[in-house]
């Protein structure tokens, strides 16, 4: 594979792995509140969460542009705090990607949280555990399979992110060419050798990663009926 | 009747004027999709429905001739491009661009004929290894504009045809002298799964008798064109 | 130690009050048909129910208190709550379970090995829950509930799945923990409530019919069952002879009536 | 009707073997104690229960032969099951639930409205599942069971969470319904058991250990409770005087024994 | 709003639609078997179906492409048979649609399956039902909500569809011009106001639309406990 490509898949995958790991973290307590909560405020929260899922990513895109130019105040600010403008830079892509992956973490928790029930945690709670006793013991535990599933679709949503890409990373080899914008160059430039390369290398790299994946859980899932 | 034509982003918008007198005299509508040359021709190569091709070199053309995926004997030459350097602030010049430190927007090079010539004019300047890392490169060449035209970036290398069409001042911006790059020959093809070839060869007459238009809006017209 | 409450709501169309002072020591039972609201009451008291207004105190502390928009939530209330569904944590065996439950008790009070005997849960100890039988999960629930050391504990219907020797292995005990830890009692059968409460609260539907010593409330509970003590017993005859003790059940002859011995082991230690 | 079964496998570590023949009339009982297999055996012959192999025959009706490839799908089966935890569909109210058993039933034996009074839910109807206390639950359940009007029906300790009254009650139109729909009927209650049961079948530890007419086999149920007729009652004395039946506790002089009145229309039906 | 949008947002409407409908007949039967089935392959059948999450879009594109470009055999194929090539034709944009969407309709399927856990199906046998009438009678109105989920983040996900349309569609007005291209073009052709109207309509609609489906849901919640 020539360097540049390998190097797309390094900045692709340092996008996943940073924007993924920053989602596991924010989401867990917004997917509880949007799971539990009866608040009038809610459905306005979901709509918000789940609008980068119906939105094209182009629009995102056009509105981060637009916040990123130094000519608006937001983007103005930016700079002032990271000393360069945010658009085409590695963090640009970061923050475009955290966004746009959002729902794909919340989703899968939400339902998670949802779908374990209250008997168990109603019981924690009598057995004097508190907020987070509960949720490191139980509710960690008993939704690990959430937790995957989201942390898998965040990561893979990231990895084949594009239209945002195309619009705020300005294609820069090894900063912000990742995988999909290399591979869409190659193929328009009509270099079909390296665009069969790189997407057979991918496929095979992600089939593989898939099936050992669901592999795990089967396996684990025989031996407990529950995991 | 109607017609699709594909258009490298360059001349976009000059088609769209054309194109609107176009339909007023004719009757007929003109559909326009636009995109960087290398593109357009790859969706033509994969069976895209277009009837008429205006590609912002003669590479891609050629390619189709032999292919034999045109009418014989469309193949003309439209238009010649040039090439502008934009610095949003500054007095842009030769110098100016050769002393340039930050990010620098070009159309990409494999994709898009004015990306290749930005790159001729940088490599001729000496500066691909100083901008290694720095270049953003749009998917075509109206992506690269609004990049500096948005302020993400400040300054690239564009179409004057579009630093003309938005009315820029001339001195933010400097003509890239025509021999500093291969020749942005700009031709046109009618291609043979067209369902309307006579319209579509009448489309085309019609632009090439719109010398005055083409010249205004930046771009020279080349002496084939002349002839005809 | 007091516990005192008195709460009002309704559930759908189901109307709730209720009021009561209980003065908690050894197993107080709480007895009522079908329907009428036990488990409400205890899911009030443990503050898993947010939907009920009024005021809950325990030992001076004052849990809920609707007006001055108190409510304390479960986890700071150290009500142990043992579910009539058993709610064991699935991802953990039986000894996860349990020491879960351990690591939250501010004193230890009874020894493990003490819980695992006295549930009979010896060799489930690392099954895995959701493996368990309706029984085998129940007797985890109790002593998981037991474990967590709590300052009173509330059992529905606890012994509902278990076969006989279990259940009056565990009745004993239960009779026997209710010292450190007083309980609150929701059986259906009337000589478990008879024998293991003392007092007895009963419930009729939404509300609280009475309140008392199970000598004197007892007597309501429903007439098909009695007590007795054996004057005159001849093997060979197979003649019996008892003494009807006050809440008895109305006789006649040629009734078939069924026989319970109690075991000499109960009340014991509570009521003499 | 005759339902034969030869079954083995295990579950984890739990062996499980059993081998019978079984006369279906009116309802057998099923007793053992917590975690000897009852569940699995009731589960086993309703078809839910892929793990254990062997043989099932209804009727002359092959339902599973192992040995040829034979697992009937349990809505093949006609088998009817009551679950220690209800199951009610939570989406419907019981009205909805109850309906949607009755498109079942290929032969309407029970009249929907003595269904509703026989188990008590008449004034449950129009409530969602949900919302239903546990007792009430149960009671849809068997209601539930009942509409489908299956060949034979399974009742896992359908009685459980029931008050004394609901339970007498359902006990008599159990014992009613048992002529047109065969059961076996788990349950914990010796008393329950000896009424309502017979034959009987005794559960050891994965394996059958005795089955019979509950006037043989009922004397090795645990030895506390027996029944007795009364010879004699003098209310002023409160005196009492009965003759022990067969399988009676142990009893001394001074010890004190529960009572329990057996309702006149118990067993009359089946036994009588 | 100019006649090219409107048509971009029929065409967008239009391929959401079909593809959301089409895949909404075609997955549950895939999901209910992924989500019960012991069979050693679930795992390959789970990776293949969740492929396209974590391909880029421009991988699944370039395949696409080649499959569907009359160069090829698949693609001549195609051709004979419709009379016209399949890329950048609407037929085209439905199939790419599809494979593209298929897992964001499949897991929220999955996962409502799972967790609906196999009691209330027990029960339902028991009582004489079949295959067919549990999955009308107790499945379908127990996983209610899951259907609708997928279906919306099918429809949402086809309605952002942008590396894949960009490759198969090009950008034919009134046939594979659907908005997230249009838009694209305007941002590129600096027609900001025409963006503007775009995107921030867009942007309303799909918050209105979100706001009101999860504002239904949480109704519904709110009268049963469960629906
Ligand atoms: N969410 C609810 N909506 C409507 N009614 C409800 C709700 N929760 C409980 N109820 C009703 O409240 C009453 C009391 O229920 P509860 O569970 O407290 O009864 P219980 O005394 O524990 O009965 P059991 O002995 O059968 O368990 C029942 O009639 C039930 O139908
Ligand atoms: N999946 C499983 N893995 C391991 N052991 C199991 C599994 N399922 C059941 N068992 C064991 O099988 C035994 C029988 O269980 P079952 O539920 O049939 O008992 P039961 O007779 O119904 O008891 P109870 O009266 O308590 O309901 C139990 O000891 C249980 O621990
Ligand atoms: O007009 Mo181009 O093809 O983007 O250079
Ligand atoms: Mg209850
Ligand atoms: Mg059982």
């Amino acid at each position: 594979m020539p360097s540049a490509d390998l190097e797309a898949l390094w900045v692709t995958f340092k996008l996943a792995a940073i924007t993924t790991l920053s989602l596991i973290l924010v989401c867990p307590p917004l997917a509880w509140w949007l799971a539990h909560s009866r608040s009038r405020l809610r459905p306005m929260v979901e709509a918000i969460v789940a609008l980068p899922l119906v939105l094209p990513p182009t629009v995102l895109g056009f509105y981060l542009l637009l916040a990123f130019s130094p000519q608006y105040s937001v983007g103005a600010m930016f700079e002032g705090l990271f000393g360069h403008s945010l658009a085409f830079s590695f963090a640009g892509l970061v923050i475009g990607s955290m966004i746009y992956s959002l729902p794909f973490v919340v989703q899968p928790l939400q339902s998670g949280f949802v779908t374990m029930g209250t008997g168990e945690l109603e019981a924690a709670a009598t057995l004097g555990m508190g907020r987070w006793k509960r949720f490191h013991y139980v509710v960690f535990p008993m939704t690990k399979r959430s937790f995957l599933l989201a942390a898998m679709l965040g990561f893979a949503h990231t990895l084949g992110e594009f239209g945002v890409v195309l619009m705020i990373g300005g294609n820069i080899p090894g900063e912000t060419q990742v995988i999909s914008i290399a591979l869409f160059e190659h193929v328009e430039a009509l270099a079909y050798d390296q665009a069969h390369m790189l997407a057979g290398g991918l496929l095979a790299l992600s089939m593989a990663l898939l099936v050992f994946i669901y592999g795990f859980l089967q396996q684990n899932e025989r031996r407990w009926g529950y995991w | 009747d109607e017609l699709k034509v594909a258009v490298a982003a360059n001349f976009a918008h000059t088609l769209s004027k054309v194109a609107e007198r176009f339909e007023a005299e004719t009757g007929h509508r003109v559909r326009i999709s636009s995109g960087a040359t290398g593109a357009l021709y790859t969706q033509i190569q994969h069976g895209a429905p277009f009837d008429l091709f205006l590609a912002a070199d003669s590479h891609r053309p050629q390619l189709l001739e032999q292919e034999q995926k045109i009418l014989p004997g469309s193949r003309v030459t439209y238009a010649i491009g040039q090439l502008a350097y934009w610095q949003r602030s500054g007095e842009p010049s030769e110098q100016s661009l050769a002393q340039w430190q930050a990010k620098l927007a070009i159309a990409n090079p494999r994709l898009a004929p004015y990306g290749a010539a930005a790159r001729d004019v940088l490599g001729r300047l000496g500066l691909v290894p100083k901008l290694k890392g720095k270049l953003v490169t749009g998917s075509n060449i109206l992506q690269t504009y609004q990049y500096v035209d948005s302020g993400n970036v400040q300054a690239g290398l564009v179409a004057l045809s579009q630093l003309r069409s938005a009315e820029v001042d001339p001195h933010h911006y400097w003509v890239v002298p025509d021999h500093y790059h291969a020749p942005l020959e700009q031709q046109a093809v009618v291609l043979r799964r067209s369902t309307n070839p006579q319209l579509a060869q009448q489309l085309l007459d019609y632009l090439n008798r719109q010398q005055r238009l083409l010249t205004d809006a930046g771009y020279q017209v080349s002496a084939h064109v002349a002839q005809r | 130690m007091l516990l005192s409450f008195d709460l009002h709501g309704h559930l759908g169309q189901f109307q709730f009050d209720a009021k009561c002072d209980l003065q908690m020591a050894g197993i107080t039972g709480l007895f009522g048909p079908s329907g009428v609201g036990k488990t409400t009451l205890l899911r009030a008291i443990a503050g898993l129910n947010r939907t009920l207004e009024g005021r809950i105190e325990l030992d001076g502390r004052v849990l809920q208190d609707s007006d001055r928009g108190i409510f304390l939530p479960p986890e700071q209330r150290r009500i142990g709550m043992v579910f009539q569904d058993s709610r064991l944590f699935p991802h953990l065996t039986v000894r996860g379970n349990l020491e879960l439950a351990k690591r939250q008790a501010r004193d230890k009070v009874i020894p493990l090995q003490k819980v695992i005997d006295g549930c009979g849960i010896r060799d489930l100890m690392d099954k895995p829950a959701p493996s368990l039988s309706a029984g085998q999960r129940q007797r985890v629930a109790i002593a998981r509930a037991l474990m967590a050391a709590p300052k009173i504990l509330l059992l529905d219907e606890p012994l509902a799945a278990l076969d006989f020797a279990s259940r009056q292995h565990l009745m004993g005990f239960l009779n026997d923990s209710a010292t450190p830890f007083p309980m609150v009692y929701i059986s259906h059968s009337v000589s478990e409530t008879l024998s293991l409460c003392d007092p007895l609260i009963l419930m009729g539907p939404g509300c609280i019919d009475a309140v008392g010593p199970t000598d004197e409330v007892g007597q309501r509970l429903p007439k098909r069952r009695g007590h007795a003590e054996v004057t005159h017993y001849d093997p060979a005859t197979r003649q019996l002879t008892l003494t009807l003790a006050e809440h008895a059940p109305e006789l006649e002859a040629g009734q078939v009536v069924g026989l319970v011995s109690e075991p000499r082991w109960l009340r014991s230690g509570s009521t003499e």
